[in-house]
């Protein structure tokens, strides 16, 4: 990993647009599923379903496109595999990268960055909010057991770790920080059907409207979040898919020390990349 | 009762030790009866509102709280619930001329009535009352017991094993058709998955709803619509669809009450789920699991036990014997609540991480293992979700070995596998998918366990007998320190749950000697749910 | 099956205007899946890579678009797995479907009407050309056997079929064809790599160019054409995936003999809706 | 020397009869011997040039058609080809003082060389020369041969099963890293499929190339283009990674020779391929594979044969044993031309239709049987494709199933199913899924054969046992008719092709009493082959 701007980072070889590679440079082949609410009975209904699939796909940008599997679901609805050929250039230049602003610290540099700079063991109280009892995700984070080969925040002799676990309703969290003197909430949010995450972050954000100046700096992970919607929901930093303990530790430094641990001229320097969509590997 | 006759244990593939099988079962037994002891001795408040609704009262007031939930709590409020609820209860009914337990409810929520334990001769009359409720009750659920039946005889019973599907839009009226959907395309039993908030509620919902992330709320109502669809879809194919919903939670007693008056034919309810996995008092949680399985006993359902869940917090490996042991007590409680063999559907999971070398032939030891301990249990196995990615092709694959060890390994309930498990709930698409896939495994393989010879001192049968050894030693320790010891100490699911900790202990209350209990003399007795129903265990 | 307009074909319930469902109605899911020549090693190829697939993906109109998964395959490249809201609608009124111009006609309608037009048997040559050696498509086309569940052409009384195998260079396919009095000459393409089966198309036009008013009826089947490009390729009739001998033969009637079967007064009317992308189920 | 000794007849999971194995051995060799001695007695355009190109003459004139093309047609034109290319080629040589047969080749192409038959003076000394120039091309070959196995010493055997995967983008620059991507995700032997158009060519083309449709030409710059760049990768990976080509087609001979020029590890070699599915003569082919095979056997080139082709014309259920047969038939004619049995990669393929009830059970009993009858044999087993549909969710499931058959009846050679076969030649991705989906099999399920016991009397069992007496009824009635009738009859792939029909007949000579044919004396013989190379066979 290095600081170098994006051009440089993917090497002279690179060219900056490009297309899908099926077995070709440029072929732009591309491989799409999805059900379209119609039937898949006689031919009549066969022919439309296939050319409403087709419509579609033209309205991707797929052309030529193929049909190559169709099949009916009950009455109402067909299910569909096309392949086709993408029109669309994907111009590398255009990439929307938001860029990590903090520097990956080892443990130690995040000890003494937190020792220096707070005098004090920087506490954080971690939570699953509302009906989410997926608390695997900020046990990763939080539980000396850690998480891809990290040790979790816990681990670390300058944090104070308060782990409230799963199910824990706003107003609670809320009071809970408050007395613990928390500097930092944690938050976790899996279920993201008809968007209960988003709902989740929205409600946090919410419940420590009132607590002005004492307000913690809050952080809400989960696999399926966007981290670039932090502002739009009301909270300091989102962690997505494979997030590390170190990442989260290093972050929590840069925001509540000002980055002494970046000062102590060890570590990564800031201004390297970070994910659109998580923090890890697939 | 619970110890098992050695001369009985299956020799099988795996050759197990009949004498160190009837010795697992034996200290589960012994893990287990203070647990008993403890369901004996207290009551809950979703105890006694079960009691209620078994005497058929329903319905809420404006805000949705139910007519039970003021009823107890009015009760508790005035002379506790030591007692139980249906002396005071049936008193005042009598007493106060009511047309019945909603009126009462009504008046007792607005604060207009005032309960009180009756004396000797009112007693007896309440109780003769309370009876009688119970009795009109319980033939209502004999009654739907009997239609089952009734059901499975005019259509058919699906071969096993059978194919459990999950419904879970939020939204009934959703979930109606794409239950439908699934079991024209080969579904044998559905799920509907409740909203992730309920379990938590210390009320049962009234009414047909439409709101309920990742999953829909389970009421009378929306039982009783998706039972009546699902009944037409059955008579359609000539092939009786299950339908299952979820007792486990703070309202485990009432929820089985509903499913016995909707006629589900299955409840997931276990005795430590809700401990572990949604932090309700385990206290609470043990008392409550007893009576919800005397229902169910009482009303031919199968019940599911939740094991599986551990191994999504736990390494699959490293905790199989967990799931040993949690089956074997699950097993001893049920029996205890007058549960048949053919009614435990003990759960069990296929999780290992794929990354580990002889993945699939640990599986098939794991799940030969359980097969050959409670051969004649409904076993239930359930699929990956916990190593499923995004990688939507390699979880095709792995739920299609899954699907195969269910069948190697002659499992009875295979819950289907989604390719998108790591993703989202269910597409209408992922769910015809993933029944193509069982569907190819089971035509194209189903007759392979024939052939699955796991020969002695092989791979399979050291690991079997490895996890059957590690159950004996976990279950020594729970002897001696105790269950709820065990509990606290992180032993399943690596999740610690003290006993005193977690929600609803406040709704637990110690028996007085003169407790009182109207269904406990339908529910109470050896033998209540033998021989009543048609549906017959054993090994698929 | 029915002759039907579209609108009414596909009953009143359905809406002309419908988006892809996942699990409820209007939600737009779909699934997509492609490589881009991109490397995913380090943090910042990691970042740019899944970039570009949003990009990608927000380019074929799916938004919000989730990269579920991503895989590096050697040093160039990267595999992508993502679900996204398509926000493209489907006007099912707008879908090109053309129509199946002939009746379809039972056997026995079929060696009547070659008879009483014709007078004669009806000639037909098949053959697999250039280097294709797909010889089961068009075998399922005119041998007896058939294909699912129908007989093929050389079970009709009043055909005579020439089946000249696989790899038959197309001077040897005209000349043969000529010798043969051929009504219609069948070719089946089934490679597809580089469009070798559009360049087989146009080299058996080209090759009958020069017969003249002797041209026969040139049709072209296989698995992956559109039969919408018979005008493109120069050839009068192409059928797609899933083909029955007998729709051919009744096309080879209507062709012929001026739709003599249909006057016949039986069978199916024409004007019925023939499949964008082949003739049947997938 | 064919007869199998029936005490090394294997028992194995199927109980076989081994008076029966030996019995269907006996019959292949009886069915066999006329077309040996039809191979004795003649020749052929194309083992001629092959002839030349052993003795190191390649290249060709600016049209692209090569001197040895040209050089035997001119010696036909000349004197005919009964006595073999070799003495009036070696006599000329002499006689015109060419310095080599690259320049007698294009005086021979512009007409200026008359070529003649010696007489028996001269004829001497064109033998010796002739002989000389072929024992310095067997000695490159021996060369390459060695090298392989140091090269392998170097590096790493890999495990049993070997991972094969096919490359197929028409340009050889396209495919080498495609191949190296393979290789690096795990393919132990990389196939580059030929264009759709060079079997029929009656002349290997030149050079490296560009232009294929679906494949690649097979030249010998390509082969050495490729083969470099596996030894690339092959270091990089500390794992010998094989290459292999196809040799069946008008010119197998010398394809196979420049095979071995060139080290490829593997051919498809086999009796009928080219007689069945590209309507090649019979003749004309059985001649060449003899030569073709004899080279392979020198060269330490583990050759394929093409029963799994039969399959995608005929059923898979119905024709299993023309599988067999033709194995038998294969294994016979390739220890006649002196291939070792751990040189023969006999072909299978797992093709049932996936909606037949237990056809994996189908698939495992055709692949335990052709295990057991060929059990020293690397035998390849070849993944579904007929039945692959547009449905690549299906398609990757089915390719997992047949990973999972091969696994089982421990196969040598897994030729990994692509999920799009359906559809199009491979994509990357689909290459790559495809290797993670059998390094999925391999890993979870790799030792799960221990356990797979087909009871006596099973399924399983009498299946096999029913496709073995199928296959000796089958051998019984070739030996009466004759293999060339049999193919005339359409046995084989339901294609019927008569012994005068198709192409090549024209390249078919009768060999003259005193045919000369300098390569034979160091291919014939016995034991050529036997000891040369490190690879060693067997069951994996
Ligand atoms: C384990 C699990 C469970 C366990 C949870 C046990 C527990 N104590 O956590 C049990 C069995 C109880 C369970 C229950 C349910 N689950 Co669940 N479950 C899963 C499962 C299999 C794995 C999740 C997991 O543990 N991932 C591993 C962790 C390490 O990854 P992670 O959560 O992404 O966390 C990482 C990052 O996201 C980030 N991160 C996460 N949180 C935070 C917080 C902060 C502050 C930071 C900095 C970073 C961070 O860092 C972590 C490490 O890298 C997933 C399916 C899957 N394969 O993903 C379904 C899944 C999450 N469950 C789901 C559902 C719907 C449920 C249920 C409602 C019903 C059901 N289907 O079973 C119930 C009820 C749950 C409830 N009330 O919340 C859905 C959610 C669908 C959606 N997208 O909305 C999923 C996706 C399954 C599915 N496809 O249906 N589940
Ligand atoms: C069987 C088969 C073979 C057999 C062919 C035997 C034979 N005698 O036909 C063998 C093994 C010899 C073979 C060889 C090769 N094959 Co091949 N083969 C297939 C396979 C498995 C099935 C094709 C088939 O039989 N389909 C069944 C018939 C009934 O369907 P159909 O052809 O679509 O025909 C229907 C319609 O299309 C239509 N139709 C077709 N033709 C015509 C003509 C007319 C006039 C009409 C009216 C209708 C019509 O009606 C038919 C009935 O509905 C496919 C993969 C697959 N699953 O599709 C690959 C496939 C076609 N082969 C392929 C290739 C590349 C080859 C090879 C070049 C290399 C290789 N990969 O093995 C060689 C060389 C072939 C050559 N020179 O042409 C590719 C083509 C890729 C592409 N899209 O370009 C495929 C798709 C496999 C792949 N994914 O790589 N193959
Ligand atoms: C035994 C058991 N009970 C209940 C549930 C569901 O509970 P909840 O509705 O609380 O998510 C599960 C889920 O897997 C379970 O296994
Ligand atoms: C034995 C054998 N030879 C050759 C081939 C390929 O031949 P061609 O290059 O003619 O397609 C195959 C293809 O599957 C084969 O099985």
């Amino acid at each position: 990993m290095n600081g170098t701007a994006i051009g440089a980072g993917t090497g002279a070889a690179q060219p900056a647009i490009i297309r899908p590679y099926g077995d070709t440079t440029g072929d732009g082949r591309v491989q799409v599923s999805f059900t379209l609410p119609v039937p898949f009975g006689n031919e009549e209904e066969r022919a439309l379903a296939e050319g409403a699939a087709l419509q579609l796909a033209a309205k991707m940008g797929l052309e030529p496109a193929l049909v190559v599997h169709a099949k009916g679901m009950g009455a109402r609805f067909t299910f569909f595999v096309v392949y086709g050929t993408a029109r669309h250039l994907v111009d590398l230049s255009q990439v929307v990268i938001t860029r990590r602003e903090y520097p990956l610290l080892s443990g130690p540099e995040i000890n003494m960055a937190i020792r220096s700079s707070l005098g004090r063991k920087l506490v954080v109280v971690g939570a699953c909010i509302g009906t989410d009892a997926h608390t695997v995700g900020i046990d990763a984070i939080l539980n000396v057991k850690g998480h891809a080969g990290e040790k979790g925040l816990e681990y670390y002799r300058e944090m104070r770790v308060v782990n409230l676990g799963a199910q824990v309703e706003v107003p609670d969290l809320v009071a809970r920080a408050l007395a613990e003197h928390a500097d930092a909430v944690l938050v976790s949010q899996v279920v993201t059907q008809r968007d209960a995450h988003l709902a989740g972050a929205r409600g946090l954000a919410r419940g420590f409207a009132s607590a002005g100046a004492r307000r913690p700096l809050l952080v809400v992970g989960g696999p399926r979040f966007d981290p670039t919607m932090a502002g739009e929901l009301g909270v300091d930093r989102i962690f997505g898919r494979g997030t590390t303990p170190g990442e989260v530790a290093s972050y929590l430094v840069h925001a509540l020390t000002g980055g002494a641990g970046a000062a102590a001229g060890a570590g990564e320097p800031a201004g390297t990349t970070t994910l659109t969509v998580g923090g890890g590997a697939a | 009762m619970m110890a098992a006759d050695p001369s009985t244990a299956p020799a099988g593939k795996l050759r197990l030790d009949p004498a160190m099988v009837s010795r697992v079962r034996d200290l589960a037994a012994r893990a287990g009866q203070p647990i008993v002891e403890l369901a004996r001795t207290h009551t809950t408040v979703s105890v006694e509102r079960a009691v209620l609704r078994l005497a058929g009262l329903d319905g809420a007031d404006r805000e949705g709280m139910p007519w039970v939930n003021h009823l107890v709590d009015s009760v508790r409020d005035s002379c506790g619930l030591e007692h139980g609820v249906a002396l005071p209860v049936w008193d005042a009914l009598a007493g106060g001329g009511y047309p019945g337990l909603a009126a009462l409810a009504a008046d007792a929520a607005a604060g207009k009535v005032k309960f009180a334990l009756p004396g000797a001769d009112r007693a007896r009359a309440a109780r003769a009352a309370a009876t009688a409720a119970l009795a009109r009750g319980f033939a209502a659920i004999d009654d739907r017991r009997a239609e089952r039946d009734a059901m499975i005889a005019q259509t058919s019973e699906p071969p096993r094993p059978w194919i459990y599907l999950i419904v879970a839009t939020g939204d009934i009226y959703e979930d109606i058709p794409q239950a439908q959907a699934a079991a024209r395309e080969g579904a044998d039993i559905i799920a509907v998955i409740r909203s992730t908030g309920q379990s938590l509620l210390d009320y049962v919902p009234e009414g047909a709803t439409r709101e309920g992330y990742a999953g829909t709320y389970a009421t009378r109502e929306n039982f009783a619509l998706m039972r009546a669809a699902l009944d037409d879809v059955s008579r359609e194919l000539g092939r009786y669809v299950r339908l299952t919903n979820y007792a486990s939670g703070l309202c485990m007693p009432e929820i089985a009450a509903l499913a016995g008056r909707e006629r589900l034919d299955m409840m997931l309810n276990d005795c430590m789920y809700g401990i572990i996995f949604r932090d309700i008092n385990p206290q609470r949680t043990f008392i409550d699991q007893r009576f919800a399985r005397q229902i169910h006993a009482r009303a031919g359902i199968v019940i599911n036990t939740g094991e599986d869940n551990y191994l999504t917090t736990a390494d699959a490996v490293d905790a199989a014997h967990t799931v040993v042991v949690s089956e074997l007590l699950n097993e001893y409680f049920a029996k205890e609540a007058g549960l048949a063999d053919w009614q435990l559907g003990l759960g069990h999971a296929f999780e290992i991480n794929p990354q580990v070398p002889d993945s699939f032939l640990l599986e098939l030891a794991h799940a030969q293992l359980v097969r050959e301990l409670f051969p004649a249990a409904p076993l239930k196995y359930m699929p990956p979700t916990k190593h499923m990615t995004g990688n939507v092709f390699a979880g095709y694959l792995l739920d299609a070995f899954f699907n195969l060890a269910g069948v190697m390994t002659g499992q009875s309930i295979l819950l289907i596998g989604m390719m998108t498990e790591g993703i989202h709930t269910p597409f209408l698409s992922d769910r015809d998918l993933a029944l193509e896939n069982v569907r190819y495994v089971l035509r194209a393989a189903g007759r392979l366990s024939e052939n699955f010879a796991p020969p002695p001192g092989g791979f399979v049968e050291r690991r079997a007998q490895q996890v059957l050894s590690e159950s004996a030693a976990l279950l020594t320790e729970i002897v001696d320190q105790g269950l709820l010891t065990a509990i606290a100490d992180g032993t399943f699911g690596v999740t610690r749950r003290p006993a005193d900790g977690g929600r609803g202990l406040d709704g637990v209350i110690e028996r007085a000697p003169e407790y009182f209990n109207p269904a406990s003399e339908f529910l109470e007795g050896a033998g209540t749910s033998a021989g009543l129903s048609g549906v017959t265990g054993g090994v698929a």
